[in-house]
């Protein structure tokens, strides 16, 4: 082949075909798959063996920070300029919880937002799988599974027929 | 922001009007209004622009205002401070130490009478007015009017040229003219004078002179309040109410009245004092008011008893024929009064005696006035309580008369001093018809007004505070007005025009009053004495001879005249006679007892509101003899039933832009001869409505915890009754703050307040409060910082009537605090609540939040140098904070008046004394109902004041902790009259 | 679908958003730095005025006492700006045909007042008071810094309110005993305990709390 | 497994269903209709321009505002708005946590309403204020003053409140989107759409990964989604309770302001749904079914609405207060009882109508409903704000007002502009979430695990 590769792109009729052969393949010992639906499918992360909780930990941690960061500010200014407000007290605590809870949520917010997008590896406009015509599916009602040229134990041949095997439709191979 | 940049500019212009004395002086106006300074600063503080709030925004307008308001608000935050300019002077007056202010003795004379004042000025730039304690008729205080000349002074409004036919014209043309008519008058006569009631000694002594150059110079008198001349003068007669246990207020309104209303206020009001533990319980007098109108007197009188005007000759007839008078066997009781009230207060004017005082109102007759002297008399008070007083303005006779010798073509020149006939004459005298037969008349006043217009020359007259004059107080004593500014607006002083009319054209306006007082101490070191009455406030004199009153005899026995409807008309309680009428502060202060400002209307009684089908601010028709006006209708609880009051003052066609057009001129429904009180009245109602611009819509208390009172019986019983009944102050969790230094605090005693809304002015006047208009007080967008609030208790027909000045309670827990999301509003280390208003974003929570609604917003750029009623910045307190669209403001304590005494006193090495520093509201009050001071010290008088038993915090179970208490009211009524105060009548909703 | 984007897009993407959160940050550190900055502060200005009048001249070299033109200074809010007659005191005898002061000589022939331009100009809100501060120890140059060696007036300190409470919230450092707070460069005796010394001060000049001196409304009336 | 036919899924496969939303943003032919409403909303719109650009020329004087009623309109319309907001969160988020099917079809279009419910609800305030330019001194920055924002400020706590719940709820919008972004970028013909989706949707290819990770996140804001919706409308509510005013001092106001602010926030997304269904045909994704949802909801939050109405007048009366008491016989009988009887009738007597199944699922009955809903809850905002505060503590100090016209432009005008915000975003966005149908049809089609 003159031409780089990306991987192997095939297309499945429906997801549990999917799930099969994402699971076989696997078991295989390839580990540089992934599968493209065009909805969260249950099942299919386990079948591809993604067990990644990073998302609800940063948010967790970013809500902590942001709740403590803001209560620790709100500490100090009231004692930076400290005034006598009502008769309350100087640092009247009780009163500064509701923004510490609203900037923890904010920090729970951005924090699963941001971490989605950055684990995810997003932004990221151009793939070469998009080089595939067809892949415009994914989002629409097809059911993918890709295997990527860089596994070591990638071997486009064995591959076709593996997926063939599994009920692909149809595979592609994809440019680099 | 502030008015301080303007200072230097100020100084300038003084300056440039400061060259001009001497000769100069009395010279025209025209070439001074060209120096670009006095441009300058016309323009800016008196600009032509109509405000925003009150015209219609164009399109363009709005888009360049978009873009203002924001380059205003948005961008002068972004770029470094604009550059200013300081203008140092060039010779420094002695004395003058630019930032300090310098206080000048002077005198204001209202109705002719003088009230002792001190003027406080920056650089040459009166900012405020305070009474002047040495004087006999101030005692310290001043009225709201005092107050508003300072506002007068700097009106943009005030006529600024001679005019002649109406157009500006020069001095030479008018001497000219004079000159050659003068040797016609003394050869022929033919010169008249008319003026207002006159006290001043050196005026008197130039009309003498006058006299004397005329032999037929003939003077008339015109006291639009004074009610109908009369070929018998009523007697003058002053009171000394300090010696009076029992008083008897015959429509006098004798607390807001007159030239002694503020001593009588002082010596009535101000000594109530409740204390079981005193031998007279702190109570020393009962006031009875018999009044055709609601007033101030009887709202705080301790028997209130509403009356026709016309009735109350007939009620003092029945009370002499109790009391023995002779000639008065033959009197009836009046109509609908209960003989055994005037049975209990005849008991109680005798047992009185010499302690008693009857006091007939001057819009009554001079029978009246007679019929109460005899009273007097027979109570033996005549020489105790009752003193002669100087004799009145020594006229020829009255406006009337005036007209008559019109009439009859006797009058060739008629020269009219600070006297406006052709707006306070009676319609029926059609004054202005018969002052254009007039071949010469001559007009001197502050303002071009309708006799100025009606004129053949019209002079401007300077202002009290710009002018060399003297003039009387009620008791004869003299003093002496000292300009504190030259006249801005050029402005000649009466002396002046009189001395021209005498052939001296270049007299000196000060040389012109001194000489008079020259020619009375000719052997004394006169700089000495001069000196020492301008620095004192008045003139020591040798007492005159007592003079001994005349009694009257053969007083004849009133007789009732019909039971139709009485129209009465009364000075307005702000605008006095009309000439007040172009005064933003006194056309929106609320009028005492129906808290109306700006508009007027015909006071009704809810009987009458009933009987004709009437509701507030409904139209009606009043028809006197042919004469018709229409004018909305205020209910008013107390107004006798078949009374109708009009204030006289509004209607002006020709005063300026403040005050021309608003309400209606109730001049021209009077009779001739000038009675203030005329029955002939019918009243047609009409479909059409106004909304009245009125301040306080509900007049009930609700049975809320915010007056507390009881009367005397009820005090002796249980002393501690306005204690709350839970244990002071409540628990809190919350830590309890320290105030080691000062604890400022203020206690206002209800018992002395007379409502009299002194304490609103003086406050406007010191602290910046910018005046809004009539339609932004229909809108409630009123920016008083004090109020005071009138509550009605008891049948409407005749209700109590109860007054409760209100200010920042400055709480200790204050609940404006904490809602505030920028700090713009905390406490002080001394316990004040601070404003802070460049910190204000204006979220309004504050307001929201305070329970006593005290804050004020700036709903609109009222402070904008382009508003139609903006304050001239001239005028501005240059220690305020001029507060700007946007901003949250209340009263502050007077705060620029604690920092300043704290630090005078620290610079002074010493610690700060009780009673060096007083807030506005305390100094102007003239009862001493307000005591402001340091609640740290035990002795001040006002931990003192709060030691009482009387004192309560205002909803005090919401445990504000409020500054600010009050004293409890104890009323003194006469144990014999139990005719009132029954709780559970207390309903009839006053009329909505 | 063909691939939309070239592989270029993705750095592409991430250069075109480090820019934006590099523009952000620069923005705000250029906002922060501008409102710190002598442009806004107007620290170092030295507006013209109408005669050059050198403080350096006057007070370093003749050594003549802030009081003596400043004549407000102990008594009033506003230090006060040297009458043009004040000037002549002087210039009546001395450089009395110096092109240099001939406005001054005009204003005082004239009565034409001097337009200085204000070099340290507080907001109108804001209440200060020269003799309030001067007979307490707080010296000129506090505020003015070393005038003595200006040659023309120049804006010395922010006064900004951060720079009234740096003072406010410990007013002792900056106190001098009475004699030197007209002096400029004053210094304590070396080895005098400068803590100490501004308690010593603070104590004599009854300087209030600090509580008192942070109030909104001591400066804002 | 069969499906159920509830009448909530639509009968159509996935591929089918993806194209016909996507048509609806990439078709080249635009209904007349929107065009019309568009025109329509622009032109309500202006006048809210037109308002703002007054207020801020000359003053918050142009509302009928004073001392004592100093809160107006414009904190009434914030209450409002941020009420509808919630509806739009709570669809989105709790009702995907408790799996209820019917969401997936009105998530989308209840998300965008909530963005520019709270958009329009977050810049009242700022007409509110009496110097809107200095409002950033409500946020903490280091600054030559040395000054802070005041903590205990229920007003601090709103800004942060609207302010956090507008960036999640923009979050939410976003992460939500993101797929079919992706799906409209795939979809895209021409350049420039392929573009402008494609940059949107930052390179999303549906990867198992990618789901997994939306997964969590949505969850994530899911989960805070509950607590945010509770805080935000029950920290505005404090506005009120925190303060010592009768008629505001209630501690029923949160969970009482939540109830209501549901109430009105379902009924706007039943009036959305039902111009979908207009405008874009979306009879078979929006069906009568779930016009009847949500009626039932509307039924649930006014039942709580109509307790609390008791709830408060039992408490008024039960303190014994005469402040209190005061506030209701007013209420009842002053000035703005027309605007009490008005809210009771809305929300008490005719929103009993929702009993009824069959006003529920006919569309101008359930339309109606939403309105009247709509503005009782306004009513209500009205008579707490406004009917409160002109008698309170002090007789003396009572006083009244009157809206100005500038009042009317402002609050009417909003909902132009809420409009032309929501009609754009239909045409450029799809106004039904394609993944959440695709996986709904996954589900009850072929049995997938959802």
């Amino acid at each position: 082949m003159a031409e780089r590769l990306h991987g192997l792109l095939a297309r499945f009729p429906d997801a549990d075909r999917l799930i099969a052969a994402s699971r076989d393949l696997r078991e295989c010992g390839l580990s540089r798959l992934d599968a493209y639906t065009p909805h969260p499918v249950a099942g299919l992360p386990e079948a591809l063996g993604v067990r990644d909780r990073r998302v609800p930990l940063t948010a967790l941690i970013c809500a902590v920070l942001a709740g403590a960061g803001t209560l620790a500010l709100q500490i100090y200014a009231s004692l930076d300029y400290p005034f006598n407000v009502g008769g309350k007290p100087v640092v009247s605590w009780p009163a500064y919880m509701i923004v510490t809870f609203a900037m923890s949520m904010v920090g729970a917010t951005l924090g699963a937002l941001f971490s989605m997008l950055l684990l995810n590896g997003f932004p990221r406009p151009y793939h070469p799988l998009f080089n595939v015509a067809e892949f415009d599916a994914a989002s629409r009602d097809g059911f993918f599974l890709c295997v990527e040229a860089a596994d070591p134990r990638f071997d486009a041949e064995r591959l076709n027929q593996r997926l063939k095997q599994h009920g692909a439709e149809r595979v592609w191979e994809v440019p680099a | 922001m502030i008015a301080r940049e303007n200072d230097a500019e100020v100084a300038a212009l003084r300056r440039a009007l400061g060259q001009r004395r001497g000769r100069d002086y009395w010279r025209s106006l025209e070439e001074f209004a060209d120096t670009p300074a006095f441009q300058r600063l016309i323009e800016e503080d008196f600009p032509r622009l109509a405000p925003l709030w009150e015209g219609r925004v164009t399109r363009r307008g709005l888009l360049g205002l978009m873009a203002a308001s924001l380059a205003l608000g948005g961008l002068t935050a972004c770029g470094p401070q604009p550059p200013e300019q300081i203008a140092p002077y060039t010779r420094r007056p002695e004395d003058l130490l630019p930032g300090r202010p310098r206080w000048y003795a002077s005198t204001l004379p209202l109705d002719g009478y003088a009230r002792g004042v001190l003027v406080k000025t920056f650089e040459g730039r009166p900012v405020k007015i305070e009474g002047n304690p040495e004087h006999p008729a101030s005692l310290g205080a001043t009225d709201s009017i005092a107050q508003a000349e300072l506002l007068g002074l700097y009106d943009p409004d005030r006529s600024r040229t001679i005019r002649y036919r109406g157009s500006a014209s020069s001095q030479g043309a008018f001497l000219e003219q004079l000159d050659r008519r003068r040797s016609r008058w003394a050869r022929e006569g033919g010169l008249c004078l008319l003026t207002g009631p006159l006290t001043s000694p050196s005026q008197r002594a130039l009309i003498e002179r006058l006299r004397r150059r005329y032999p037929g110079l003939r003077w008339y008198r015109h006291a639009p309040l004074d009610g109908a001349g009369d070929p018998d003068p009523r007697p003058a007669v002053r009171y000394r109410l300090d010696r009076a246990r029992v008083i008897l207020d015959l429509d006098a309104d004798c607390l807001d009245q007159g030239p002694a209303k503020l001593v009588h206020a002082r010596h009535v009001m101000g000594r109530r004092h409740p204390d079981p533990q005193r031998q007279d319980h702190g109570l020393p007098n009962r006031l009875y008011c018999v009044e055709s109108t609601p007033s101030v007197t009887g709202a705080s009188s301790d028997h209130r008893l509403p009356l026709a005007a016309p009735d109350v000759p007939l009620f003092a007839a029945a009370l002499g024929r109790r009391l023995g008078v002779p000639g008065l066997a033959a009197a009836d009781d009046p109509a609908g009064v209960d003989p055994a009230w005037l049975d209990a207060l005849a008991d109680d004017l005798r047992q009185a005696g010499d302690g008693a005082a009857v006091i007939p109102g001057r819009a009554q007759s001079a029978d009246l006035h007679r019929l109460a002297l005899a009273l007097n008399q027979q109570l033996g008070a005549v020489g105790h309580t009752v003193l002669p007083a100087p004799p009145l303005t020594p006229a020829d006779g009255d406006l009337p008369a005036l007209a008559q010798a019109i009439d009859q073509g006797r009058v060739d020149g008629l020269l009219m001093l600070d006297t406006n006939p052709v707006y306070s004459a009676p319609g029926a005298l059609e004054f202005a018809d018969r002052l254009a037969r007039v071949p010469f008349s001559v007009h001197l006043g502050q303002y071009h007004d309708e006799t100025g217009r009606a004129a053949l020359w019209h002079l401007p007259a300077a202002h009290p505070l710009e002018r060399w004059d003297d003039a009387r107080a009620f008791d004869g004593t003299a003093s002496v007005l000292q300009p504190t500014i030259v006249p801005l607006f050029g402005g000649f002083s009466a002396q002046q025009v009189l001395a021209a009319f005498d052939g001296d054209y270049r007299a000196d306006a000060r040389e012109l009053v001194r000489a008079h007082w020259r020619r009375q101490w000719p052997d004394d070191d006169f700089e000495g004495r001069w000196r020492a009455a301008l620095q004192r406030g008045w003139i020591e004199e040798a007492p005159a001879a007592p003079a001994a009153l005349p009694m009257p005899t053969d007083l004849t026995v009133p007789v009732a005249a019909d039971d139709g409807l009485v129209l009465q008309w009364r000075a307005d309680p702000a605008l006095h006679d009309g000439h007040y009428a172009n005064n933003g502060w006194l056309q929106e202060l609320p009028r005492p007892l129906t808290k109306l400002t700006w508009d007027g209307a015909a006071l009704i009684a809810p009987a009458l509101a009933a009987e004709k089908g009437l509701r507030r601010g409904q139209h009606v028709i009043l028809e006197r003899n042919g004469r018709r006006l229409e004018v909305p209708v205020w209910i008013q609880p107390g107004q006798p039933p078949r009374a109708v009051t009009l204030y006289l003052g509004q209607g002006r066609t020709a005063v300026g832009r403040v005050g021309d057009g608003v309400g209606v001129n109730a001049y021209r429904l009077m009779p001739a001869s000038g009675a203030l009180q005329a029955g002939g009245l019918t009243l047609l109602r009409t479909d059409r409505f106004s909304e009245l611009a009125d301040t306080q819509q509900h007049h009930r208390v609700e049975g809320r915890d915010v007056l507390k009172e009881t009367d005397l019986d009820g005090f002796l019983e249980d002393p501690a009754f306005a204690r709350p009944a839970h244990p002071e102050p409540p628990p809190s969790l919350y830590p309890e703050w320290d105030y080691p230094g000062h604890a400022w605090g203020m206690s206002i005693n209800l018992n002395s307040c007379t409502g009299c809304n002194a304490c609103v002015t003086a406050c406007q006047a010191e602290n910046n409060i910018p005046i809004v208009g009539a339609e932004e007080v229909r809108r409630g967008h009123e920016m008083h910082w004090i109020r005071v609030d009138r509550y009605f208790q008891g049948p409407a027909e005749a209700p109590e009537t109860r007054f409760q000045p209100v200010p920042c309670m400055h709480c200790e827990k204050a609940p404006c605090e904490y809602v505030c999301p920028v700090e713009a509003t905390q406490h002080n280390s001394e316990g004040l609540n601070d404003m802070v208003y460049n910190r204000c974003v204006g979220t309004r929570y504050c307001s929201q939040n305070c329970p006593y609604k005290v804050r004020r917003f700036n709903w609109y750029h009222y402070t904008d140098t382009a508003a139609k009623l903006a304050t001239p910045a001239a005028a501005h307190n240059p220690d305020v904070t001029v507060r700007s669209r946007g901003v949250m403001e209340k009263c502050t304590y007077c705060v620029q008046r604690i920092n300043q005494a704290e630090a005078d006193a620290r610079n002074a090495g010493r610690p700060l004394r009780d009673g060096e520093l007083k807030t506005a509201c305390q100094q102007v009050c003239p009862t001493g109902a307000i005591e402001f001071g340091d609640l740290n010290d035990p002795r001040s008088a006002v931990s003192r004041a709060k030691a009482s038993v009387l004192d309560y915090a205002m909803l005090g179970e919401l445990n504000t902790r409020p500054r600010t208490t009050y004293q409890a009211e104890v009323r003194n009524p006469n144990p014999a009259i139990r005719e009132h105060r029954d709780p559970a009548s207390d309903d009839p909703e006053a009329p909505a | 679908m063909p691939q939309i984007f070239r592989p270029g897009a993705n750095a592409l993407t991430w250069m075109v958003l480090a820019l934006a959160a590099l523009l952000l940050v620069a923005l705000v550190v250029v906002a922060a730095g501008y409102y710190r900055s002598p442009y806004y502060s107007q620290i170092g200005d030295r507006p013209a005025q109408p005669v050059p009048f050198s403080h350096k001249h006057h007070v370093g070299e003749l050594g003549l006492d802030c009081r003596y033109c400043h004549t407000g200074v102990t008594q009033s809010d506003f230090a006060g700006v040297p009458e043009s007659e004040i000037c002549m005191t002087c210039h009546s005898q001395l450089w009395t045909d110096a092109e240099m002061l001939a406005p001054v000589r005009d204003s005082l022939r004239d009565g034409e007042p001097l337009h200085w331009q204000r070099v340290h100009d507080l907001p109108d809100y804001v209440r200060f008071s020269h003799s309030g501060h001067v007979n307490h120890g707080v010296p000129c140059e506090a505020c003015h810094g070393r005038v003595d060696r200006e040659p023309l007036t120049t804006k010395r300190e922010t006064l900004f309110m951060q720079f009234c409470l740096d003072c406010h919230r410990n007013p002792g450092p900056r106190l001098r005993p009475p004699r030197a707070v007209f002096e400029m460069g004053w210094a304590p005796e070396a080895g005098t305990d400068r803590d100490a010394l501004g308690d010593r001060l603070m104590a004599r000049y009854h300087t209030p709390s600090t509580d008192r001196l942070t109030d909104c409304s001591l400066c804002h009336q | 497994m069969s499906a159920r036919d509830d009448g909530l899924v639509p009968d159509l496969g996935r591929g089918a269903l993806t194209d016909r939303v996507r048509a609806t943003v990439l078709g080249r032919r635009t209904p007349r209709s929107w065009f019309l409403a568009l025109g329509l909303a622009t032109l309500v719109s202006l006048l809210f321009l037109l308002g703002v650009v007054y207020v801020l020329s000359v003053g918050v004087g142009a509302f009928g505002l004073n001392i004592p009623v100093a809160w107006g309109f414009p904190i009434i319309n914030t209450i409002w708005w941020i009420g509808i907001a919630h509806a739009g969160t709570l669809i989105s988020a709790v009702l995907w946590l408790t799996r209820q099917d019917w969401r997936a079809s009105i998530s989308r279009s209840a998300e965008a309403m909530a963005m520019f419910a709270i958009v329009l609800a977050g810049s009242y305030p700022l007409l509110h204020l009496g110097r809107p330019w200095l409002a950033y001194y409500l946020l903490p920055y280091p600054n030559l003053m040395d000054l802070w924002p005041q903590w205990r400020s229920p007003l601090v706590w709103d800004f942060f409140a609207i302010a956090s719940y507008l960036l999640f709820t923009a979050s939410f919008l976003y992460l939500s989107l993101l797929p079919d972004l992706a799906s409209l970028r795939d979809g895209a013909r021409r350049r420039f759409q392929q573009l402008f989706y494609g940059v949107l949707a930052l390179g999303w290819r549906n990867s198992a990964r990618h789901w997994a990770r939306y997964e969590q996140a949505h969850r994530v804001l899911a989960v805070i989604a509950a607590p945010i919706v509770v805080s935000v409308t029950g920290t505005i509510s404090l506005d009120l309770a925190v303060s010592i005013v009768p008629g505001f001092h209630f501690t029923i106001f949160p969970p009482y302001f939540v109830a209501g602010a549901l109430y009105s926030g379902f009924a706007t997304v039943a009036i959305i749904a039902i111009i979908l269904r207009g405008l874009f045909g979306f009879r078979d994704l929006i069906t009568r079914a779930h016009l009847n949802r949500l009626g039932i909801m509307m039924l649930c939050f006014v039942l709580v609405v109509d307790y609390a109405y008791l709830q408060e007048i039992f408490t008024a009366f039960y303190t014994g207060e005469a402040f209190y008491r005061g506030v209701y016989f007013d209420r009842w009988t002053g000035p703005y009882a027309p605007y009490y009887w008005g809210m009771i009738l809305c929300n008490v007597v005719l929103a009993q109508g929702l009993w009824f199944r069959r006003l529920r699922e006919s569309v101008p009955g359930l339309l109606c409903l939403a309105v009247i809903a709509d503005i009782g809850m306004w009513l209500e905002r009205f008579q707490i704000v406004i009917t409160s505060t002109h008698k309170d503590y002090m007789p003396s100090a009572w006083d009244t007002v009157r809206p100005t016209a500038w009042d009317w432009l402002t609050y009417a005008g909003s909902i132009g502009v809420f409009f032309v915000l929501l009609l754009l975003f239909i045409r450029l966005m799809p106004s039904v979430s394609m993944h959440d149908m695709r996986a709904l049809l996954h589900r009850r089609r072929e049995g997938g695990h959802g």
